[in-house]
C-alpha cells in the first residue's frame, strides 16, 4: 500500500488472506496419478499455492544392497534392471563394467560398440516415457499413445537381443551371452529409419505449442550452483546449465570414439528439462548410427565376449562331452570364480544421471558391500525448494519432468 | 598367476592376468595427499586396499574439517559429493562411512573413509557443506544406525518408522521372517 | 522388409465374436435370461480398473494401456485413481510392508462389488524379493481373485488375467456378497 | 389443442420412468457394505488428518460467486435473444443499458484484482 500511511482493514488487497489461517494440508499421497510411482508429498497449501511440502519415500523399498551381499556377481544383474526399470539395459551394462573394472577385464572394441548401441536405445526408451508423460501431465495425451508405439518397437529389439522386454538381464560380465541375430540388426536399422519421423512429429506437437510453453516455461526453475549442491546429475543438471556428462567427463566403454553434443539448458525449468531430453534422443540416434557404421567396418563379426573366460560359459556341446568344460561351467554357475579383493567405484551416464556402483569385495563369492549411487534418490531432495511458492499444477509438472522413478528412488 | 581354462582351444593354459590398477592421474593424488598432510598433521592415512582411486582414511574427529577443506580449497575444489554410504566391519567391531568426492573443475575423484565404534556411532554431518548429503545420511542412519550430529531431521527414510534395529548390519537376517513355507532343509541351511 | 502390414482379403469373414450371449430362452424377436446373467454381462464388459501401479509391472501396464495392446478393447478403458468409482483393483509391482496399510485402506474404500487382480510375482508372492522389507504377497492384507504370474508379465498375460476376472464377474451370483463364506472371508482379513 | 401434447407427455413419462427405475434397480441390485473405515474420506490411502470443514482460501469463494453473478446476467439475455426481432430498437437499448451496468461491475472487479489467480 504505497499510497496511504496506515491501512484500514477494508483497504487491504481483497484477495490476500489476512491472518493466514486458511492453510490446509493437501496429501499428494502414495496412490496418486501425479506421483508416477509411490511416494508421498504432504503439502501445506494457501489456496493454490504451496507453502511447505514434506516428502515420505520408501514405499517400495526392497533392500537391494542387502540382497546384493548374498548373491554371486553375475546373479546381481537381474537386481540392477529393477533399479530404473524404464531403461533396464543401461543399469545392466553399468554393473557389468563395474565388475570388469574390478577384475581388470579388457573388452574388445566390438563388444563396446554393441553395448553402446544397446545403451543408447535404452536412453531413448527412458526419455520417451519421461517426455510423453510430461505431455500427459499437462493434458496432451496423444503424444503418449503415439510414442509408446516406438517404445514397443524398442521392446521388440530387446527381445531379439536378450529375449525379454522390460527386465532384460542383458549381457554378461565380459560381453554378451550371444551374438546379435540378423533380425535384430534389421530391426535396429528399421528403427533408425522410422523413429526420427515420429520424434519430429512429437516435437512439433509440443515444443512450440502455446499452451505447453505457458505451462512449462519457468516452472520449477533451479539455479546451477543449487543443483550442484543438491547433487544433481544427468538431464536435470544439464537443464540448469552445467554440461556434466559422464560419457564425456570420464569416458567408459570407448565412448571417446564417438562425437555427440551435450544439450544444455539455461534456467533449469520444466521446459529446459523437456528440451534437453528431446535433444538427447536426437544425439542418441546419431551415436547409434555411428556405432552401426563402426561395427560394419570391424571384420570379424562373431566376437561377442572378452578373451578372459572367467565369466563366459563354455558352449553347450563342449559342456556335455568334456570334463573340464563341465567343471568350468559348474564353477561359473555356482559363483566359485576367483574374484580379487579390492574396491571399485564405476559410474555410467544412466537416463536419469550418474548411476554409480561402489563395489567392495573381500575375495569371497559375493560382494562384501555394494552401494548403488541412485540419481533419483539424490536429486529428489531438492523438490521442496523447486516447488514452494508455485502452484499445485506446476508442482505436478515439475515432479514428472524430473523423471523420479520409484524403483530407483528407494532401491 | 591364475590358471584359466580357455573355452575355445579346449585345453588348460595358464596366463598372466594382471590386476591393472586404473590410476587416473597419480600426481594429482600426490598433490591432494601432500596438501592434506600439511593441513591436518596425523589425521590422514592412505588406505592400502586395491582400489581404482585415491582412498584416504580420516579419523572421525577431523572428518568435517577435511571435507570442508577439500570443498573450499581453491586448488583442489572438490565441489561435488558423488555419494555417501555406510559400511559395517564386523571383525573390527566398527561402523564406517565412505564419501566419494568429485572435483568437476579438474575432473578428479577421491574416496574418504572414516570409522566409528559400533556402540556409540556418531559422526559429524556433511549437510552443512552439501545439502545433497541430507537424504544420504538419513539412509545411512536407516541402514547402519550411524547418527550424524547436526543433521536437520535425523530419522529413517526408507524403512518403516517403527523398525528398531538396523537392517544392513551383517548379523541382521536377509529373508523375511514371517514366511513359513520355506523349510531350511531344502535350502541347505 | 515389410514389417507389420497384413492385408485382409475380402472374402475373409471376421471371426472376432463380440461378447458372447449368455444362455437364455429366445424366440421370435425376444430373448429372456436370468437377471444374474444380464447384470453379469453388463458388469463384465465395463470394469473400471484402479491401477495400483508401484514398480516395473506398472510400466508394463502402461504398455498394456497404450495403443499396441490396448486394454480398452475389453471395456476397461477408463482408469480411475479414486477407489470410489472403481470395480477392479489391479495391484501391479512390489508392495513393501510400509505400503501394506495403504493398500488395505484403498481396498476397503472401494465401491462394492469389487475384485482384485495381483499382477506380477511381487504382488502375488513377494517374487524375487524375499527380504525383510517386502510384503510377501498381497493376499496377506487383502483377498485376491486372480494372480498373474511373471516378472513382469507380458501385456498378453495381463490381458489374460483381465479375461479371467471377466469370467468371474460374468457368472458371479448377485447374492454372493452377502453369503456366509464371503462374510468369514472378510472376518479372516478382519474387515467388517 | 391440448391433445397435441400427448406425445410430449408420453415422452417425458418414459424419460422420468427410465431415470427413476434405473436408480431404484441399481440401488437394490448392487451389494452394499458399510464400515467406519469405508466411509472416511479418501486420503490417497492414508487415514485422513483433521476434518474437511476447515476454512479455505477466500479466492475460491470469490471466483465461484462472480461466476454465479455473471451467469445470472446471461440468463436475462435468453428471453431477449428469443424475441430479438419483436422487441426491436428500444428493446436493444434497454438491454444495452443493462449490459453496460453489469460491465461496470466487471471492470471494478478486474481492477480490484479479485480474478488475479496465479499471483500470491
Amino acid at each position: 500500500m504505497a499510497k496511504g500511511q496506515h491501512t484500514e482493514y477494508w483497504d487491504k488487497d481483497v484477495v490476500s488472506s489476512v491472518e493466514h489461517k486458511e492453510y490446509n494440508t493437501l496429501n499428494v499421497g502414495p496412490t496418486h496419478p501425479a506421483t508416477h510411482g509411490v511416494f508421498q508429498n504432504v503439502m501445506l497449501m494457501d489456496g493454490e499455492f504451496i507453502v511447505e511440502t514434506e516428502q515420505t519415500i520408501g514405499y517400495i523399498h526392497r533392500a537391494f544392497e542387502k540382497i546384493a551381499e548374498h548373491r554371486p556377481f553375475y546373479q546381481i544383474t537381474p537386481l540392477t534392471d529393477r533399479l530404473n526399470y524404464c531403461s533396464a539395459p543401461l543399469n545392466n551394462m553399468g554393473w557389468h563394467m563395474t565388475v570388469e573394472k574390478l577384475l581388470g577385464i579388457e573388452t574388445p572394441k566390438r563388444v563396446d560398440y554393441l553395448r553402446i548401441v544397446v545403451m543408447e536405445l535404452a536412453r531413448i526408451a527412458d526419455h520417451l516415457v519421461c517426455n510423453s508423460v510430461i505431455g500427459v501431465d499437462s493434458g496432451a495425451l496423444t503424444g503418449f499413445t503415439y510414442l509408446f508405439q516406438d517404445r514397443e518397437f524398442i521392446y521388440e529389439i530387446y527381445e531379439e537381443i536378450c529375449g525379454s522386454r522390460l527386465t532384460t538381464n542383458m549381457g554378461r560380465i565380459g560381453g554378451f551371452e550371444r551374438n546379435f541375430s540378423a533380425n535384430a540388426w534389421e530391426k535396429i536399422r528399421y528403427f533408425l529409419k522410422s523413429f526420427p519421423v515420429k520424434l519430429k512429429e512429437f516435437e512439433k506437437l509440443l515444443a512450440r505449442n502455446r499452451i505447453f510453453m505457458d505451462r512449462t516455461i519457468n516452472v520449477g526453475p533451479f539455479s546451477a550452483d543449487r543443483a550442484l549442491a543438491y547433487g544433481f546429475t544427468g538431464p536435470n543438471l544439464r537443464a540448469c546449465g552445467v554440461d556434466y556428462d559422464v560419457r564425456v567427463m570420464n569416458p567408459y566403454c570407448s565412448y571417446e570414439d564417438f562425437d555427440f553434443i551435450i544439450p544444455v539448458g539455461q534456467s533449469g525449468d520444466t521446459y529446459d528439462r523437456f528440451m534437453v531430453r528431446q535433444e538427447e534422443m536426437w544425439q542418441s540416434l546419431r551415436i547409434i548410427q555411428q556405432a552401426l557404421d563402426k561395427l560394419d567396418k570391424i571384420t570379424d563379426k562373431d566376437t561377442y565376449f572378452a578373451k578372459d573366460p572367467r565369466f563366459v560359459l563354455p558352449p553347450k556341446e563342449k559342456v556335455y562331452n568334456n570334463m573340464e568344460a563341465l567343471i568350468w561351467h559348474f564353477k561359473i554357475v555356482m559363483g566359485e570364480t576367483d574374484i580379487p579383493a579390492g574396491e571399485v567405484y564405476h559410474c555410467i551416464e544412466a537416463a536419469n544421471g550418474e548411476l554409480g556402483f561402489y563395489l567392495v569385495s573381500d575375495g569371497g563369492r559375493t560382494p562384501s558391500r555394494l552401494h548403488f549411487r541412485r540419481p533419483c534418490f539424490i536429486y529428489y531432495q531438492a523438490y521442496p525448494e523447486m516447488v514452494i511458492g508455485n502452484m499445485l499444477s506446476d508442482a505436478v509438472l515439475t515432479m514428472s519432468s524430473m523423471n523420479v522413478i520409484a524403483g530407483e528412488l528407494d532401491a | 598367476m591364475i590358471n584359466v581354462y580357455s573355452a575355445e582351444s579346449g585345453v588348460k593354459r595358464s596366463c598372466q592376468i594382471t590386476i591393472i590398477v586404473y590410476q587416473s592421474n597419480p600426481e594429482r593424488d600426490q598433490l591432494v595427499v601432500n596438501k592434506l598432510n600439511s593441513q591436518f598433521v596425523d589425521a590422514i592415512a592412505k588406505d592400502e586396499v586395491m582400489s581404482d582411486m585415491l582412498c584416504l582414511n580420516v579419523q572421525k574427529e577431523f572428518i568435517h574439517d577435511v571435507l570442508l577443506y577439500l570443498y573450499q580449497d581453491k586448488e583442489l575444489q572438490y565441489n561435488f559429493l558423488t555419494t555417501l554410504c555406510g559400511m559395517h566391519y564386523p571383525d573390527k567391531n566398527q561402523l564406517g562411512v565412505v564419501y566419494h568426492l568429485h572435483s568437476f573443475v579438474n575432473n578428479h575423484r577421491i574416496r574418504i573413509k572414516t570409522a566409528t565404534d559400533i556402540d556409540r556411532p556418531v559422526i559429524a554431518t556433511a549437510t552443512t557443506i552439501w545439502p545433497a548429503a541430507n537424504w544420504m545420511e538419513r539412509e545411512t542412519y536407516d541402514f547402519f544406525g550411524i547418527t550424524f550430529k547436526g543433521h536437520p531431521n535425523m530419522k529413517r527414510i526408507l524403512n518403516m518408522d517403527e523398525m528398531i534395529d538396523f537392517p544392513m548390519r551383517k548379523e541382521f537376517p536377509l529373508e523375511d521372517q514371517t514366511r513359513d513355507d520355506k523349510d531350511d532343509s531344502m535350502f541347505g541351511r | 522388409m515389410e514389417l507389420s502390414t497384413c492385408v485382409m482379403s475380402e472374402k475373409q469373414i471376421s471371426t472376432i465374436e463380440i461378447a458372447e450371449m449368455p444362455e437364455g430362452y429366445s424366440g421370435k424377436g425376444f430373448f429372456a435370461t436370468s437377471m444374474e446373467k444380464a447384470v453379469g454381462l453388463a458388469r463384465k464388459n465395463s470394469l473400471w480398473p484402479l491401477p495400483f501401479a508401484t514398480s516395473c509391472c506398472g510400466i508394463e501396464f502402461m504398455a498394456t494401456m497404450a495403443s499396441h495392446y490396448d486394454l480398452g478393447r475389453f471395456g476397461s478403458e477408463r482408469l480411475s485413481f479414486s477407489p470410489r468409482q472403481s470395480d477392479l483393483l489391479m495391484v501391479m509391482g512390489t508392495v513393501a510392508k510400509k505400503m501394506g496399510p495403504v493398500l488395505r485402506e484403498v481396498y476397503i474404500q472401494m465401491a462394492e462389488p469389487k475384485w482384485v487382480i495381483a499382477v506380477g510375482a511381487c504382488a502375488a508372492s513377494g517374487g524375487v524379493f524375499d527380504t525383510y522389507s517386502v510384503l510377501q504377497g498381497i493376499d496377506r492384507v487383502i483377498p485376491v481373485d486372480v494372480y498373474v504370474p511373471g516378472c513382469p508379465p507380458r501385456p498378453e498375460q495381463i490381458i489374460d488375467g483381465i479375461l479371467k476376472i471377466q469370467e468371474l464377474v460374468g457368472n458371479e451370483s448377485l447374492r454372493r456378497r452377502n453369503s456366509k463364506e464371503y462374510e468369514d472371508l472378510m472376518k479372516k482379513y478382519n474387515m467388517e | 389443442m391440448p391433445q397435441d401434447y400427448i406425445p410430449v407427455l408420453i415422452q417425458s413419462l418414459v424419460v422420468l420412468g427410465f431415470v427413476i427405475s434405473t436408480m431404484l434397480l441399481t440401488h437394490f441390485l448392487g451389494p452394499k457394505r458399510f464400515s467406519r473405515e469405508k466411509l472416511e474420506n479418501f486420503e490417497c490411502g492414508i487415514e485422513g488428518m483433521g476434518n474437511a470443514r476447515s476454512p479455505f482460501s477466500v479466492k475460491y469463494f470469490l471466483i465461484a460467486i462472480l461466476y454465479v453473478l455473471f451467469d445470472v446476467e446471461v440468463i436475462f439475455m435468453y428471453p431477449w435473444a428469443v424475441n430479438f426481432k419483436t422487441l426491436g430498437k428500444e428493446g436493444f437499448i434497454d438491454m444495452f443499458l443493462f449490459i453496460i451496468l453489469v460491465l461496470a461491475g466487471f471492470i471494478y472487479i478486474l481492477l480490484k484484482g479479485a480474478l488475479k489467480w496465479d499471483k500470491k
